[in-house]
């Protein structure tokens, strides 16, 4: 068995990154912090494709499974007897996988930036928050224990804040930081929640223990009930509210759309590739103790993921601003993964959606990071993000232009290209495991392939409006990324997954079943032709189709008016009902007591000041009184 | 011939002088008047002491060195009240007692 | 010469040579030196002890020292030191050190502040190194009353009403506390014999549980008034917002803590059993506190009312977790205690840096300060992200290890509160976010903040010394915890009565 | 009489002795030196205040009239030790003008109150007892009024010579019944027999008012606050601190021995007295705005605070209320000293003159607040032990609701005092009082009263020597 030790410097690299050029990043010319972001990153993906060529093919017998490998751990706190937070990098498939990913991602990403960013205030802050995120981002992957993954998983959260809030004087940019920090936040409650008890009933954190078919999580933690739910099912349901939070999965998704206000390099990585997943990935780490110990708690992943493909397929078919068209297609995109999780079996071919969903998050990764830095390069030439502005790009911007029409059809699952296969997995899986959900895929599918040409359609060809400077191709130092990854979205598709990343470690065999694939790729190609009917040349036929459905479309133009519930329960609710008074109740009421002890002193003192009249009499008086009370009480009463 | 009167009678009579004394030192507006209710009360006690001294414990004579005392204590008592009386009616113009509140509360 | 005296003995000494100075600047000169050499030697003291465990040292108190004071009343100085005090100790060196820099520029009337305000500070260290009740006590009160002038004379706002109202409230505390510790005196011998003063002989023996059951709670909401107990609380928001910025940072960051510390070392500790029985209504108190306050930093406009507030809620916490009443929970309170002291004190001082430039204290009319002052900003990002609890500062180590110490319980009753304290969390982010939002970051509101010039660098130095802090403990807790762990066994169980496997 | 009765005897003698040759000396002086007088009289107090403290055991003259013992003499050299720093602060007053041929008068009238007291402390039965009283009682009339002149003085005089004699009066009657019931005057005798029949709890009652009246105890108090304000405020000074520490002192003895049968009773009276007496003299003070009359109503709160220890009823509880007195006496005349060193210069008395004062004169603020402190009980000066031993003597009688009630009532005497703190530190005056140094001998008084309110509490030497001399007197 190879050491992996060393992988335990794929996070600190970054973070070495990010302390330097943090520190002393104000110092130097730009472009050299840029530069050694790069190269940090640059070092850490050439150490993640070391690690995946060991782990897959040299440090493997090939026939047997894969086993998940401690390559390193030291504890960091200690809890209580049986609880120790640690920290270190835990090697598995899924592990592996999500290191080739982000670093490729996040490298392809930090060139890009290099062009994209060029000119901006803060640029060596960009890269910093770059190398920020991408430590926690690998961390995350890493984790050998449940509390390490939620340590890295805040961390993740508040790069993302900090990339989202990146142009700090733009309201807007701030108030998306802000929104999608407490949304998330809000999930990891849940998710923390979610540890506490499962850690509580497992007396463990760590995941080779937790995930392990004879440990105590799947045992034990099964037996008490809570509202006819196992303890363990209501602490995975919880745990699944932090993965839903960060993957944006619905309801809690209001955050991602927003995010879009970011720089598109951070959107691409962030909340298309890596970040977004790592909900996904959650699942997928504790996927054994989901299926065998409750599967009910699938059964919620499954409906969420499915719910959430559809809803965010039928909003990005009406939004006219870019970005937000590829966010929500990467919603629904994701939905798709959990939905494959949650229609999954443990062990065998019974974890075709296992690995599907494994699959998918691969190439999602390759063309969504394509599509959003090509969208940067559309927004780089003409400087909006509003497609209805846009129109006859494409002889313009031809490298754009290219890679971009690759990753859509990649997206919209046409056959050779990656998406086909990914894509095709899940819906045998869905198929296999949960009717209603499959042809819920099937619709999304024809949407799915429908709003990617609309929004192709749309920026490279219609009529040409005239732009304040003629369009300009994006320098070398972005375009190449997009090749890469135009590349790779076309490429990945052959990997051999079903091989590498299954749910149990064990190889097995994948068919193509066209029985399925073949109707799949045909809803696709119809919604590309209904896109290519409506777009490709300016036709009065969108409106006329828009007033047919008014209301759906009213209520999907307005994303079915998420924004404005939450905004209510927040604003209104939280703020106006609960703070207000509560601020109120403490000055008036609390302090008013205490304030109201003190009067009630001055003003007895106000009172009784008339015993002191001057008179010696009275004085005489009160005390002759006084005298005689005192004989009274304790001669009769006492 | 002392027996025939009880001892009841003094006590009677020296606690009824006790309180004409207290209620003219409290009714009386004139400082001389209060002056001599406060003789009453000590009067009073004198009374008290003797008689106490006389009927219950006839060995002693502390009752009596008592009442002389008192009765000493009070003439200096009384004179330096005068004095006083005699500063108050040169600062105040007035004897009244009720004049004599410029200090309160 | 007893390492311990010496934290009572140099702040008296720093006093006697602030008498000589001639001017401000030798003024702040010689209490910078004299608080810094206090810092060194709070560090050497850990340092000490931790070798001293090493050494496999397991007296319950080290370095103890002890002499008769009032032989007839059997009153010792009696000074001894186990891993909580010398991890508060060391709290208050850096908070004193950072907020005699913080208060570099006062000018006025500059030896009485720094006098009152190292005062204060010498009575903090001597509660802390206290092992009998009537000095504790006394440097109890000794902490106290400085407050007053230093509010007084350099607060601002509504400062007399303020000064007098937290010094009467915190008195009035204090005669609750007088009352629990006479009480405990005269029933420290049960059996007959000697009365004593002295906690650990105290500990020993138990204390009848009807007086325990009369005394607990005067003890305990005596200290808890100072802990910022519901609904007893009022004193802080009024008294931080008037007072000058050195003395929040100590108020909030130490003094405060007086109040936690006292609340288990003397109440819980000495008096378990009534504990046990009443922990039911203050875990409510102060669940609501942890919540309520959170609840009210939103609405507030005033940083150091915002800042209140959420102390408020912190310390909350810290109360929470003592009355949770297992090592797990405890441990957690006081590393909040600790962290909430560093990041309270960052943040006050913060304030009392921008405060010195915009001349306003109301979010609403600051914006963008970001740009202005990147140091100041990037501060105040961080100590926001401490408090809410990011992973790699201290507030996460703390808030962490006091909700899965306070999830041990697995009654309905604990699980709820439990449930309730953490969702303060979110509430947290929510007022932190706002604030970081309107105050560095969006468009500047008022123009002649562009004029406005960054950090000096003895600010610079009082803010790194806090911020280094911070995510030292952040980053690597466990000796920390492992220190105070140890130290909390023999406390542990005599509280919960039972005996403890440790962690360790 | 033998030496050795002398010195069991010798504060009275010595005294005695004083202030007739004070007379003579007087009678010898022309107009223009009578100033002569004063370090004449402050030379030969030092000497009496140090053949005070020689040692000696105790004894029995008179028959029992007249009992001494070690503890009883300590308290006469508290007494000293207090009257000595008066006389040290009335020095700048004394040398006034129009006070110049009068200053003897003020030296033998307050010599003889003092005489009176030693009686009243030293007494065996109750017919010295009460001529020790009348003779620290009338005198003081005279010392009330003597700014003739002052309208404002002749009224304090009145007032305290009537309710005085009024409540002398009552205690009369009181004593009267008790020899009637009892058959004797002798405290010992008493001690014995006392049981408590309805006549006999009147006329202990009776006792009793006339004691609290001289503690100024609610509600027997109402003089205090009207007297005081009249009085000259070295004379004042000697009222709060000197009488009403003689009156504890021998209330504490006689309710200790002789009515020692019927603690349980006065117990409950004590009790009553002292919960109205700390609320009610705070409820007063905190509205006063002239320091004379300011510090007569703390001094009444005060004099609550010494039941607590009266209550405990035992060696602690005397040892705590002699303690207390001792910080008292030290802790009042700081304050009364920066109050007559300030009305001395410029004739101010009201709190509003004191606004800014730190700012024209620190010492004397500095003084005013440690000694505002020290009655507040605050540490770490001396205040703060003085009340924290009585509240443990209270303790240990098991009143701990007392104990808190009266903690609470520290809590607001806080507040005035913090309000006096506040005048000269916070408050902003355009016209502060002008900056002066006071004489020689108002310093020394002064920067005694700073060492003392500093050093009592620390050292705990005083404590044990009180304590060991206590276990004596008490049963």
């Amino acid at each position: 068995m190879t050491d992996f030790t060393y992988t335990i410097l794929i996070p600190l690299v970054p973070l070495a990154v990010f302390i330097f050029v943090g520190l002393t990043g104000h110092k130097m010319k730009p472009i050299v912090s840029g530069l050694i972001g790069t190269a940090g990153l640059a070092f850490a993906a050439v150490l993640a494709y070391i690690t995946a060529f060991n782990y897959f093919w040299i440090g493997h017998t090939a026939g047997t499974g894969y086993t998940s490998i401690k390559a390193f751990e030291i504890s960091w706190l200690h809890l209580t007897e049986h609880l120790t937070i640690k920290l270190g990098s835990l090697i598995d498939p899924i592990s592996v996988m999500m290191l080739v990913v982000i670093t490729t991602v996040s490298l392809m990403v930090h060139i890009y930036s290099i062009g994209y960013m060029k000119g901006e205030r803060g640029y060596h802050r960009f890269f910093a928050f770059l190398s920020l995120f991408s430590f926690s981002m690998l961390g995350l992957v890493l984790a050998t224990n449940i509390f390490q993954m939620y340590i890295f998983w805040e961390l993740v959260g508040v790069s993302s804040f900090l990339l989202i809030g990146f142009y700090y004087e733009k309201p807007s940019a701030v108030a998306a930081s802000k929104k999608a920090f407490i949304v998330t936040r809000f999930a990891d409650l849940g998710f923390l929640i979610g540890i506490l008890m499962l850690s509580f009933n497992t007396n463990t954190f760590d995941f080779q223990t937790l995930v392990s078919p004879t440990g105590p999580a799947i045992t034990q933690a099964g037996g008490a009930a809570f509202m006819g739910l196992s303890v363990l099912s209501w602490s995975l349901i919880f745990i699944f509210m932090g993965g839903a939070g960060k993957s944006a999965m619905f309801p809690l998704h209001i955050w991602l759309p927003d995010a879009m206000e970011g720089p598109t390099p951070v959107s691409a990585l962030i909340h298309a590739a890596t970040m977004v997943v790592a909900g996904v990935y959650l699942v997928a780490r504790l996927f054994p103790v989901y299926a065998l110990g409750a599967p009910d708690a699938l059964h919620v992943v499954a409906w969420v993921g499915g719910i959430s493909s559809l809803f965010a397929a039928v909003i990005a078919c009406t939004q006219t601003d870019i970005k937000r068209v590829l966010a929500y297609s990467t919603m629904s995109q994701i939905g798709y993964m959990m939905l494959a999780l949650g229609v999954s079996g443990f062990g065998g071919h019974e974890g075709l959606g296992f690995m599907a969903s494994n699959f998918h998050l691969f190439t999602h990764a390759m063309f969504k990071a394509l599509l959003f830095l090509g969208a940067g390069a559309v927004i780089h030439a003409v400087h909006s993000n509003d497609m209805s502005g846009m129109g006859n790009l494409r002889k313009y911007l031809p490298v754009t232009h290219a890679t971009f029409l690759i990753a859509c059809i990649t997206i919209a699952g046409i056959p050779p290209l990656s998406g086909f296969f990914s894509k095709d997995e899940i819906l045998v899986a869905a198929f296999e495991g949960n009717k209603a959900l499959f042809f819920i895929e099937y619709a999304v599918a024809g949407l799915t392939a429908f709003y990617m040409f609309r929004l192709y359609y749309s920026i490279f060809w219609g009529k040409e409006t005239h732009y304040h400077h003629t369009p300009h191709e994006a320098p070398l130092v972005m375009t190449i990324p997009l090749m890469i990854l135009a590349f790779g979205s076309i490429f990945a598709g052959f990997l051999p997954f079903h091989n590498l990343v299954t749910s149990d470690g064990l190889p097995f065999e994948t068919p193509t079943e066209w029985s399925i694939a073949i109707p799949s790729v045909l809803i696709a190609l119809l919604g590309i032709g209904v896109a290519t009917f409506m777009y490709r040349k300016v036709t009065g036929v969108p409106d006329k189709i828009a007033g047919a459905f008014s209301h759906l479309y009213k209520w999907s133009y307005h994303k079915f008016y998420m924004d404005e519930v939450y905004l209510f329960v927040t604003k209104k609710v939280i703020f106006n009902l609960i703070s207000r008074p509560v601020a109120w109740f403490d000055r008036h009421v609390v302090d008013g007591t205490m304030n109201g002890i003190a009067g009630i002193t001055q003003f007895a003192s106000v009172k009784i000041k008339g015993f002191q009249s001057g008179r010696v009499q009275q004085y005489a008086f009160v005390f002759v009184t006084g005298a005689i009370a005192l004989v009274l009480i304790f001669v009769y009463l006492w | 011939m002392t027996g025939t009167i009880p001892l009841m009678y003094f006590l009677v009579i020296s606690t009824l002088m006790f309180f004409i004394g207290i209620y003219g030192f409290l009714t009386r507006r004139n400082l001389i008047t209060m002056l001599m209710s406060i003789e009453l009360i000590l009067n009073s006690v004198n009374i008290n002491f003797v008689a106490f001294n006389k009927y219950l414990y006839p060995q002693h004579l502390s009752g009596h060195f008592f009442s002389l005392i008192v009765i000493a204590v009070a003439a200096a008592e009384a004179a330096v009240a005068i004095a006083i009386i005699i500063n108050i009616y040169r600062n105040f113009k007035s004897i009244d007692v009720d004049k004599v509140d410029q200090m309160r509360y | 010469m007893n390492i311990l005296s010496l934290f009572v003995l140099i702040p008296v000494l720093t006093i006697v040579g602030i008498l000589f100075t001639k001017d401000y600047k030798q003024t702040r000169v010689v209490s910078a030196i004299g608080m810094g050499i206090q810092l060194v030697l709070a560090g050497l003291l850990i340092y000490l002890y931790l070798a001293e465990r090493n050494a496999g040292n397991t007296a319950a108190m080290l370095f103890t020292y002890d002499t008769v004071w009032f032989p007839t009343l059997n009153i010792h100085y009696s000074v001894g030191v186990d891993g909580i005090s010398v991890a508060m100790i060391g709290l208050t060196a850096i908070v004193v050190f950072a907020g005699i820099f913080a208060s570099w520029m006062v000018t006025f009337l500059s030896r009485e502040f720094f006098i009152s305000l190292i005062l204060l500070s010498s009575g903090v260290f001597g509660f802390f190194i206290s092992l009998d009740l009537f000095t504790m006590f006394l440097f109890y009160e000794v902490a106290v009353i400085p407050m007053y002038l230093l509010i007084g004379i350099w607060g601002s706002g509504p400062k007399e009403y303020s000064a007098m109202k937290l010094t009467l409230m915190l008195m009035a505390g204090s005669a609750l506390i007088l009352v629990g510790l006479l009480g405990i005196y005269f029933n420290s011998a049960p059996g007959g014999g000697q009365l004593t003063w002295n906690i650990q002989q105290i500990a020993r023996i138990q204390i009848p549980i009807q007086m325990q059951r009369f005394l607990f709670p005067f003890t305990f909401i005596g200290f808890g008034i100072l802990g910022a107990l519901f609904p007893f609380h009022t004193w802080s928001p009024d008294g931080h917002a008037s007072a000058p910025t050195a003395v929040s940072m100590l108020h909030a960051g130490v003094l405060m803590k007086l109040g936690g510390y006292g609340a288990f070392r003397v109440a819980m500790y000495l008096m378990p059993e009534a504990a046990q029985e009443q922990a039911w209504i203050f875990i409510i108190l102060t669940s609501i506190s942890v919540v309520y306050g959170a609840f009210g930093a939103i609405w507030q406009k005033d940083l150091k009312y915002i800042n209140a507030y959420s102390s408020v809620s912190h310390c909350g916490l810290v109360l929470f977790a003592v009355l949770m009443m297992n090592q797990t929970a405890m441990n957690g309170a006081v590393i909040q205690m600790i962290s909430h002291g560093l990041m309270t004190a960052l943040f006050f001082a913060l304030i009392g840096m921008i405060y010195g430039r915009t001349h306003t204290r109301m979010i609403n009319e600051m914006g963008g300060l970001m740009k202005v002052m990147p140091f100041l900003g990037v501060a105040w990002v961080i100590g926001g992200l401490a408090s809410l609890g990011l992973p790699g500062l201290s507030g996460f180590v703390a808030e962490m290890t006091v909700f899965v110490g306070a999830f041990q319980h697995t009654d309905v009753f604990h699980r709820t509160v439990t449930i309730l304290a953490t969702s303060s969390i979110v509430v947290t982010a929510v007022y932190i976010l706002r604030v970081v939002g309107a105050l560095l970051f969006g468009p500047i509101k008022d123009d002649h903040f562009l004029q406005l010039d960054d950090a000096k660098w003895y600010e610079r130095f009082s803010t790194i010394t806090l911020i280094v802090s911070i995510a030292a403990i952040g980053l690597a807790p466990l000796w920390l915890s492992d220190m105070i762990g140890s130290s909390l066994v023999p406390m542990v169980e005599k509280i919960t009565g039972m005996s403890i496997a440790g962690l360790f | 009489m033998s030496i050795t009765d002398f010195l069991t005897m010798r504060h009275e003698v010595l005294l005695t002795i004083l202030a007739i040759l004070i007379l003579i000396i007087d009678l010898n002086l022309k107009k223009e030196q009578k100033h002569y007088i004063i370090p004449i009289v402050l030379c030969l107090f030092m000497v009496h205040v140090i053949i005070g403290f020689l040692p000696a055991e105790g004894g029995v003259l008179f028959g029992g009239m007249y009992k001494t013992s070690a503890l009883t003499m300590m308290m006469k050299n508290i007494l000293n030790v207090g009257v000595m720093i008066i006389l040290f602060q009335s020095n700048g007053w004394l040398r006034k003008p129009d006070n110049q041929e009068k200053m003897s008068e003020y030296f033998i009238l307050l010599f003889s109150t003092l005489i009176g007291m030693y009686f009243m402390i030293s007494s065996g039965d109750f017919l010295m007892f009460y001529l020790g009283l009348e003779l620290a009682t009338i005198p003081m009339a005279a010392l009330a009024a003597y700014t003739h002149h002052q309208s404002r003085s002749a009224e304090a005089g009145i007032k305290l010579i009537l309710s005085s004699a009024l409540s002398s009066g009552i205690l009369l009657f009181g004593l009267s019944l008790i020899y009637g019931t009892t058959g004797s005057i002798y405290f010992d005798k008493i001690g014995e027999v006392f049981t408590n029949s309805p006549l006999q709890i009147l006329a202990f009652i009776f006792f009793f008012t006339g004691m609290a009246f001289k503690i100024s105890l609610v509600p027997f108090h109402l003089w205090t606050a009207d007297v005081y304000e009249g009085s000259p405020v070295n004379v004042t000074s000697y009222f709060s601190v000197i009488s009403k520490g003689a009156a504890s002192f021998i209330f504490v003895i006689i309710l200790f021995t002789v009515f020692h049968s019927i603690s349980y009773l006065w117990k409950d009276i004590v009790y009553l007295i002292a919960v109205s007496t700390m609320t009610v003299g705070n409820l007063f003070a905190m509205r006063q705005k002239n320091m004379k009359r300011f510090l007569a109503f703390s001094s009444i709160a005060q004099a609550g605070f010494i039941l607590l220890g009266i209550l405990g009823g035992n060696v602690l509880g005397m040892t705590s209320v002699i303690y207390f007195v001792l910080v008292y006496i030290f802790s009042n005349l700081g304050a009364f000293g920066v109050v007559a060193a300030i009305s001395a210069a410029t004739g101010k008395e009201s709190m509003d003159d004191y606004d800014g004062l730190y700012a024209t004169n620190p010492k004397l603020s500095l003084l005013m607040t440690l000694s505002m402190f020290s009655l507040a009980g605050i540490p770490p000066v001396a205040g703060f032990f003085g009340k924290f031993f009585l509240f443990t003597a209270a303790a240990s009688g098991g009143y701990y609701w007392l104990v808190f009630i009266a903690v609470l009532n520290a809590t607001v005497s806080l507040y005035y005092y913090l309000l006096v703190v506040k005048a000269m530190f916070i408050n902003k005056n355009e016209t502060p009082l002008a900056h002066f140094k006071s004489d020689f001998l108002t310093r020394v008084g002064l920067v005694s009263c700073m060492l003392g309110i500093f050093v009592l509490g620390f050292w705990s030497q005083i404590y044990e020597i009180i304590n060991s001399l206590s276990i004596g007197i008490t049963f």
